[in-house]
């Protein structure tokens, strides 16, 4: 394993489990209060954007800050469920909770997939991998039938959730997003800090001496990567529901590219980071539409600055404060 | 060093727990390992020792399957795992430790322990549950630190204590697994001198149970500890026997001891 | 007429120089590539920006200065590497000894950059640029008319390739190189100034990309985007190649192009992905790639 | 005798952690000095900081009469100096032959490539093999071989005998001596005391980032109680 | 009267993405002189124009149309490059009840299966493309062809399209090759091309792709061997970065050329100081909705939606790029396309100087029967 590299260990570095503090429980509850509150201050459809991309981003951070893979092939799973998702809402006239469902299941075999090519290797090549497959994933795409193409699947029904709530209404679509949101973050944070989570970490530091201690390392990577495949394609799922379209975009590559940005920004392996950085990039992405810059120069520029000066992201940062620690915000590693 | 532990565990059932016949190692055109044929039996410590480059750690490699062997066939307990993956090998019972320290350097010292113990007690895939499920396994995790000294240190990171100590956590990690049979690729190189009688007491104690299988350059520890020594040279085999015969053996004098008294 | 598989002999020969051709600039960007990987670490992603700005030099230069396609040539791959080394004195040098990852981010940012800024005044149609006179128009080798400035393009890229080949593999200075990839500071201490070397290096990658560049401009339209569409292409060929391996860079680069050439002919829906699933099946074969050094 | 290495009140830091406090050695040309201490008091910081590899240090090093303080990381192995680091650092990208042909020669009386091999004809058999997949013995060999070639002044060698066997020990012993006999000076650290005592015609004994003593070779009998105390063997 | 106290239209188009040339920032400018020349103001409130860059994104692109519609008083959506970002924001606009004019996009499902009482479709659709360059090209003797076809949708309806017109016209395809998207080189499809022996290679792609097989086409000496090719969607902003050296003799069809007569000129000329280029269809065919539209609000004397709707419905259109144009049922703008040629560098007078004019195709044939275009606002 030429490629094994031992700096990757002590950069990528995750929160182990904390004891519940009080400073963290009022967090969580602002957190809480905030969401609920939000739709009246802010545009729903823009605050659902913004939660589906932030689940994406968690849901990829659970791929490389937890286990230390980098996948530059996300948004297969993210596109990828939203075309399932739509495809199944409008052709097969499923209702949205079972559209979902399909997309889930959809992104999961993606991930399968990808994951049993990609997982044979590590770093930069799995990066590669993975982008080369989602790639292949594109073409596919453009190319299927059911994709319609460049127009992309749309006037996607919304549907009533469960029979009962009818997401027509922005509100109760907005309170779904947010329940399944609320529900995905819960996931990974369990999926993390849960006895397979601490065979993946340990993997991550010591994959020989993981295998000697009878662990099949393969099995829980691409265990991982289905989780994390799996959940990126609910976050595209219900997109596809809040914008009633699945398009090409979200299967490009520059998504994949985006949804790293958005970790880095916030702070790889940190639960609450990919949070902020989505929304960060999603809400720059939204601004500078109207002020006549071109989108990209920024963003490349917030990733070189990121990857310079700011390599723990916003959170990792602000976790790194002494107040946070004293809080017991912060973990005891990154300090 | 001639003298004879008084303490050496009676090998009450010398049965073959582990054995290797005509193994082979070819790298490109170079083979490091040549038709070695070893026998490792249960309650016995074995010794591997050899000149540097002899291809010992080699064939702990191979015995492990984190080599493919060339030729050859293994056999651990009856069953014949020359095809197995690394990782299956661990959980038939054969688990190593490794010859520059292997912990998780970033899991607290429990649980670089509890990680081990996770398998055994299925504890290893839930996903679902949370992390506290593992505090059934502290008890043990305990015990097995305080078997090698370790209790001061439960918590701190692994990263932070020094070489031997992390030697010695790795060697309670292996233990963790209960293991059959048990190889250890050099447990007392750069550790203190405390440090080499806690692990050698210890490497003795849980042979009562279990065959063991080292390579030591140490040698009066082999002396003191070991029933059986096989010598590398080369990748071949040069001599066995017990301690004192090998040692008397002018070849393996001339190959490895060197013409002083060690 | 001879057939094989339905095509005659004489048009798969035509496609299979055709594909030599592709082969020759994906064999330079994946040269220059590993090149970069094998000593600093870095996945270049701003490879194809790179390629993309040399293609663009040249292009300004004729337009602002008048010098043609053989002084942009040589002039381009200079400049281009230039800021490769201003670059990498800036800015890639605080990502040594961090996670290769973020080297991949930062020129994925990098990338980023440059094709927005040239979009940004350039727009996205991109610009004309031709064929210098002496290389215009074609030969009819009998079995298709091969325009003489492709032709050309199989002996550069040839020349060029074997000649980094050789200074890499060949001399004391691929040793420090590839040496410092492990340990700078030990080579250091064997009196070897190494920091230059490393800036030197990715000025060098840089300076082949910006070469396949000009090589490009005549065939290809010179527009900002030109880069992103062929890099990730050249990243399969790398890791089907092998990573680090110069000499793997190299073949590989050509026989991809080859094998796309044929997909192109047998069966054209799949000559997008035809790389990738390449490297599919050599990843399940051979992980490391076909001339990958992995025990 | 002349002091080929001079070095007074130095003091070295790894980031905030202060390793070295007020060091002073010094060794006169053509000796080879051994020094001793547990593990972490700062032996391989000593040669690291010599070196300039750590360069947050303060204090003098006169190398040959010269400062050494502002030399630059690579410039110090022309002035005479070669290092063989605690963990080798072998190639693993270049074969022995290339391992070995590494380092720029800086001074005339390096051995040649043909020497080397005899003296360790281990490298010779392997010398296209890949660097690192030589045992750590034949590692070992190979990177003292490698400053052999380099026709430097002084050797900086730390723990050239862990994990090594008996005999290979012995060999190295050997080589010591006949490098002493070309007029090399040595500074060596060692945990291995008997070998130590053999090669070594002085000792410095360092505790805490400080030398607290230092003898020759001569005095070592009256000394052991010390060594006990100190170093436990 | 207007509603709030002024006319608002928001331009959201690509302005730095792959489709930039193709509108952009100049379009902006274009609906600005469109509001010029109306005279700054309707109704007598103030008009203004806003402009986004949806980044090709849909998502951006109907959250942007959404927060214009709800909180900014946008009365109506112009330009949409592409057709996902199109029939995204038709599809808001549909809910919002707000009037939307595509320029930027060539799906003809915006007024067929996706169609909009308040939706527009202005400028082009890939329909007229191959009316225009499959049609008139075989009356002009172009009667077997070969395409080289994008692996995609778009791709194929082009294809399709234009066979169909070159078959009803008596001519044959005579072949057809897919190649995929972003392709660089095109050699293997154009040695394909060569040896079918078509009069015509079609090149059912768009953007950098047809940029690409063009400038290869020169390379193998394809028009030289005299084969012609036709690029089904093509705009003068493309040709200007290709050059004429390698674009030479390509034939395509577009809505509008600026030296077609007096009128266009001036218009030309006005918008290149502006901008510093010359307009293309659809920089031309965002000046005519904005202009068109506030005329439908005078007439109406309101900004209502279904008022200006009735109007824009029911009116004629005339200025300089849809000169006798009229609306159908489905939204769908009739007007003549061209179909064009372009001239060999030594026939290029002064810049941008490009086309010739092979034939003019009336708006009545260019574009797709309503009846038969499948949108159900159709009776
Ligand atoms: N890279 C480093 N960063 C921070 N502290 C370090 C680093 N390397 C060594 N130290 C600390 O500096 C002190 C001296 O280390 P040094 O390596 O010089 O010890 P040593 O005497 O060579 O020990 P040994 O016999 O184990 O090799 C030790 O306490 C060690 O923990
Ligand atoms: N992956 C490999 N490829 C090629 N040669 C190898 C490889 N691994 C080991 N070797 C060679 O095989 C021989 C035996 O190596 P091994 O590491 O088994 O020795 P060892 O007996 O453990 O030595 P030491 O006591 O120094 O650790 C050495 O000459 C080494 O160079
Ligand atoms: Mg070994
Ligand atoms: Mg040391």
């Amino acid at each position: 394993m030429t490629d094994a590299n031992p700096t990757i260990r002590t950069t990528l570095r995750a929160e182990p489990a904390v004891p519940v503090s009080g400073a963290r429980i009022a967090v969580l509850v602002i957190a809480l209060a905030f969401l609920i509150g939000a739709p009246f201050f802010v545009y729903p459809i823009f605050l659902m954007k913004l939660l589906c991309f932030a689940l994406f981003a968690c849901a990829f951070n659970v791929l490389l800050g937890y286990t230390g893979l980098l996948s530059f092939g996300h948004a297969t799973f993210f596109g990828g469920a939203a075309y399932f998702t739509a495809h199944a809402v409008k052709e097969w006239g499923l209702s949205p909770e079972l559209g979902i469902l399909v997309g889930v299941a959809g992104a999961a075999l993606l991930g399968l997939i990808m994951g049993y090519f990609a997982i044979r290797r590590q770093g930069i090549y799995f990066a590669m991998i993975t982008l080369a497959l989602s790639q292949m994933f594109f073409f596919f795409c453009l190319q299927a039938k059911f994709t319609h193409g460049e127009d992309g699947i749309q006037s996607v029904p919304r549907g009533h959730f469960f029979g009962l709530l009818d997401l027509n209404d922005s509100l109760s679509m907005y309170y779904t997003v947010t329940a399944i949101f609320v529900g995905g973050l819960f996931l990974i944070w369990r999926f993390v800090h849960s006895p397979f989570g601490m065979i993946l970490r340990s993997i991550r530091e010591n994959e020989p001496r993981a295998i000697s201690l009878g662990y099949s390392v393969a099995r829980y990577k691409l265990g991982a990567f289905v989780f994390s495949a799996a959940l990126a394609g609910l976050a595209g799922a219900v997109k596809a529901l809040v914008f009633q379209f699945a398009t090409l975009t979200d299967v490009a590559w520059q998504m994949s590219g985006e949804v790293i940005l958005m970790t880095l920004l916030g702070g790889i392996g940190t639960i609450f980071g990919p949070i902020f950085g989505s929304a960060l990039v999603v809400g720059l992405g939204n601004y500078l539409a109207t002020t006549g810059f071109p989108v990209t120069i920024i963003t490349g520029i917030v990733f070189m600055v990121c990857v310079l000066v700011f390599r723990r992201g916003i959170v990792g940062e602000i976790n790194a404060t002494r107040l946070a620690q004293k809080l017991g915000l912060a973990d005891r590693s990154s300090g | 060093m001639t003298q004879v532990s008084v303490e050496r565990a009676v090998s009450s059932e010398p049965r073959v727990v582990l054995s290797a016949r005509g193994i082979r190692k070819d790298f490109g055109g170079f083979s490091a390992v040549r038709n070695v044929d070893l026998d490792v039996h249960h309650a016995r410590v074995h010794a591997l020792i050899g000149p540097n480059g002899a291809g010992k750690t080699t064939v702990f490699n191979l015995l492990t399957k984190f080599l493919q062997p060339t030729a050859g066939t293994i056999l651990l307990m009856g069953q014949d795992i020359t095809r197995t993956p690394p990782d299956k090998v661990a959980r038939l019972g054969l688990v190593r430790s490794f010859q520059i320290s292997a912990v998780f350097p970033h899991l607290s010292v429990l649980d670089n322990v509890r990680v081990a113990l996770q398998r055994p007690n299925n504890l290893a895939h839930q996903f679902w549950r949370p992390v506290s499920a593992l505090d059934t396994l502290n008890r043990r995790a305990d015990e097995l630190l305080g078997l090698v000294g370790l209790t001061k240190e439960r918590d701190r990171l692994a990263a932070d204590l020094s070489y031997g100590r992390k030697r010695v956590l790795e060697i309670a990690t292996t233990l963790a697994l209960d293991p059959k049979v048990l190889l250890l690729d050099e447990p007392l190189a750069g550790m203190g001198q405390e440090d080499i009688t806690v692990v050698a007491n210890l490497i003795r104690e849980v042979a009562k149970t279990r065959a063991v299988l080292m390579v030591e350059h140490n040698l009066s520890v082999v002396a003191d500890l070991c029933h059986f020594v096989t010598v590398l040279q080369r990748g071949e085999i040069l001599a066995e026997g017990d301690y004192e015969t090998v040692s008397r053996d002018p070849r393996v004098r001339i190959a490895y001891m060197g013409t002083e008294e060690a | 007429m001879t057939m094989i598989f339905g095509i005659p002999l004489p048009a798969l020969l035509g496609q299979l120089l055709i594909g030599l051709i592709n082969g020759s600039f994906y064999a330079l960007l994946s040269l220059g590539l590993a090149i970069i990987f094998g000593m600093l670490r870095i996945i270049n992603f701003a490879h194809g920006a790179q390629y993309m700005l040399g293609a663009f030099s040249a292009y300004l230069l004729l337009t602002f200065t008048g010098i043609g396609y053989w002084g942009a040539l040589i002039l381009a791959p200079i400049l281009v590497g230039i800021l490769g080394v201003v670059i990498e004195r800036l800015f890639l040098r605080r990502l040594y000894g961090l996670d290769p990852l973020y080297g991949l981010l930062f020129t994925f940012g990098l990338a980023l950059t440059l094709e927005g800024t040239f979009r940004y005044f350039y727009g996205s149609s991109g610009q004309p640029y031709a064929a210098p006179a002496a290389l215009a128009g074609g030969t009819n080798l009998g079995f298709m008319f091969m325009p003489n400035y492709r032709g050309w393009v199989v002996v550069a890229s040839l020349i060029v390739c074997i000649g980094t080949w050789f200074l890499i593999e060949k001399t004391k200075l691929g040793a420090y190189l590839r040496a410092a990839t492990e340990n700078a500071t030990l080579v250091q201490v064997f009196g070897v100034n190494v920091p230059v070397l490393l800036t030197l290096t990715y000025g060098l990658g840089v300076a082949l990309a910006a070469f396949a560049g000009v090589l490009a401009a005549p065939v290809y339209q010179v527009s900002p985007l030109m880069g992103s569409n062929i890099i990730i292409i050249v990243f399969a060929v790398v890791v089907v190649g092998g990573m680090g391996s110069i000499m793997g860079a190299i073949v590989t680069g050509y026989l991809l192009g080859i094998a796309e050439g044929l997909t192109k002919v047998f069966y054209p829906e799949a000559s997008s992905i035809v790389i990738f699933v390449i490297m599919a099946f050599v990843l399940l074969l051979r992980p490391a790639g076909l001339f990958g050094r992995e025990a | 005798m002349a002091a080929l290495l001079d070095i007074k009140g130095l003091n070295a830091w790894y980031g905030e952690s202060h390793v070295l406090h007020g060091l002073d050695m010094t060794i006169h040309d053509g000796e080879t000095v051994t020094i001793l201490g547990r593990n972490g008091v700062g032996k391989t910081t000593t040669l690291r900081t010599i070196t300039g590899i750590i360069r947050s240090r303060k204090g003098q090093i006169r190398f040959d009469g010269k400062d050494m303080l502002s030399v630059p990381l690579h410039r110090t192995a022309h002035h005479g100096i070669g290092y063989v680091p605690e963990e080798r650092g072998i190639f693993s990208s270049l074969n022995v032959l290339e391992n070995l042909m590494l380092p720029p020669v800086v001074g005339k009386n390096g051995m040649s490539v043909e020497d080397i091999f005899e003296l360790f004809p281990n490298l010779h058999e392997r010398r296209h093999s890949p660097g690192t997949r030589l045992s750590g013995g034949e590692q070992q060999m190979l990177a003292i071989a490698r400053i052999l070639r380099t026709g430097v002044r002084m050797l900086l060698l730390d723990e050239p005998t862990e994990g090594l066997a008996p005999v290979i020990v012995q060999r190295i012993g050997e080589v010591l001596k006949k490098l002493k006999e070309r007029g090399l000076t040595v500074l060596l650290v060692e945990q291995n005391f008997r070998f130590a005592s053999r090669v070594a015609d002085r000792f410095y004994l360092m505790d805490h980032g400080q030398v607290v003593s230092e003898f020759p070779v001569g005095e070592l009998p009256d000394r052991m109680d010390t060594l006990h105390h100190v170093l436990g063997v | 009267a207007a509603s709030d106290g002024k006319v608002k239209i928001g331009i959201l188009n690509d302005q730095s993405g792959v489709y930039a040339d193709f509108g952009g920032k100049s379009s902006v400018e274009a609906a600005k002189m469109a509001v010029e020349d109306f005279g700054g103001k309707v109704l007598d409130v103030p008009i203004e124009i806003i402009d986004a860059d949806h980044q090709n994104k849909p998502d951006i692109a109907s959250n942007i149309a959404r927060q214009w519609f709800d909180t900014q008083q946008v009365d109506a959506i112009m330009e949409l490059t592409t057709s996902s970002v199109a029939l995204a924001v038709q599809a808001v606009a549909k809910e919002k009840k707000k009037i939307d004019i595509v320029t930027g996009a060539a799906t003809t499902d915006l007024t067929g299966k996706q169609c909009s009482p308040y939706g527009f479709h202005w400028a082009y659709d890939t329909y007229a493309l191959a009316v225009g360059t499959g049609g008139a090209l075989v009356k002009q003797g172009g009667d077997s062809w070969f395409f080289l076809t994008a692996d995609y949708a778009f791709g194929y309806s082009l294809e399709e399209q234009t066979s169909n017109f070159v078959k009803s016209n008596n001519g044959k395809v005579v072949g057809s090759v897919r190649h995929p998207l972003s392709t660089t080189d095109y050699s293997s499809f154009l040695l394909q091309a060569q040896s079918s022996g078509a009069k015509v290679v079609g090149l059912a792609n768009a953007g950098a792709d047809t940029q690409n097989a063009i400038k290869q086409a020169a390379e193998f000496g394809l028009t030289q061997s005299g084969q012609r090719l036709a690029a089904l969607l093509f705009t003068l902003a493309e040709v200007h970065g290709l050059g004429l050296k390698a674009a030479q003799g390509l034939t395509l069809t577009e809505g509008f050329y600026w030296d077609r007569d007096d009128e266009s000129r001036k218009f030309g000329e006005r918008f290149q100081k502006r901008t510093g280029k010359m307009p293309n269809m659809i920089h031309a065919g965002t000046y005519s909705a904005v202009l068109q539209y506030l005329k439908a609000v005078q007439k109406a004397g309101t900004d209502d939606t279904e008022a200006v709707s009735k109007v824009l419905h029911d009116m004629p259109v005339d200025d300089v790029f849809g000169r006798g144009g009229t609306v159908g049922a489905n939204g769908r703008m009739f007007h003549d396309m061209y179909l064009l040629e372009v001239k060999k560098p030594e026939e290029s007078k002064k810049p941008w100087d490009y086309y010739k004019v092979l034939a003019t195709i009336p708006g009545k044939d260019a574009y797709m029967d309503p009846k038969k275009s499948g949108c159900d606002l159709v009776k």
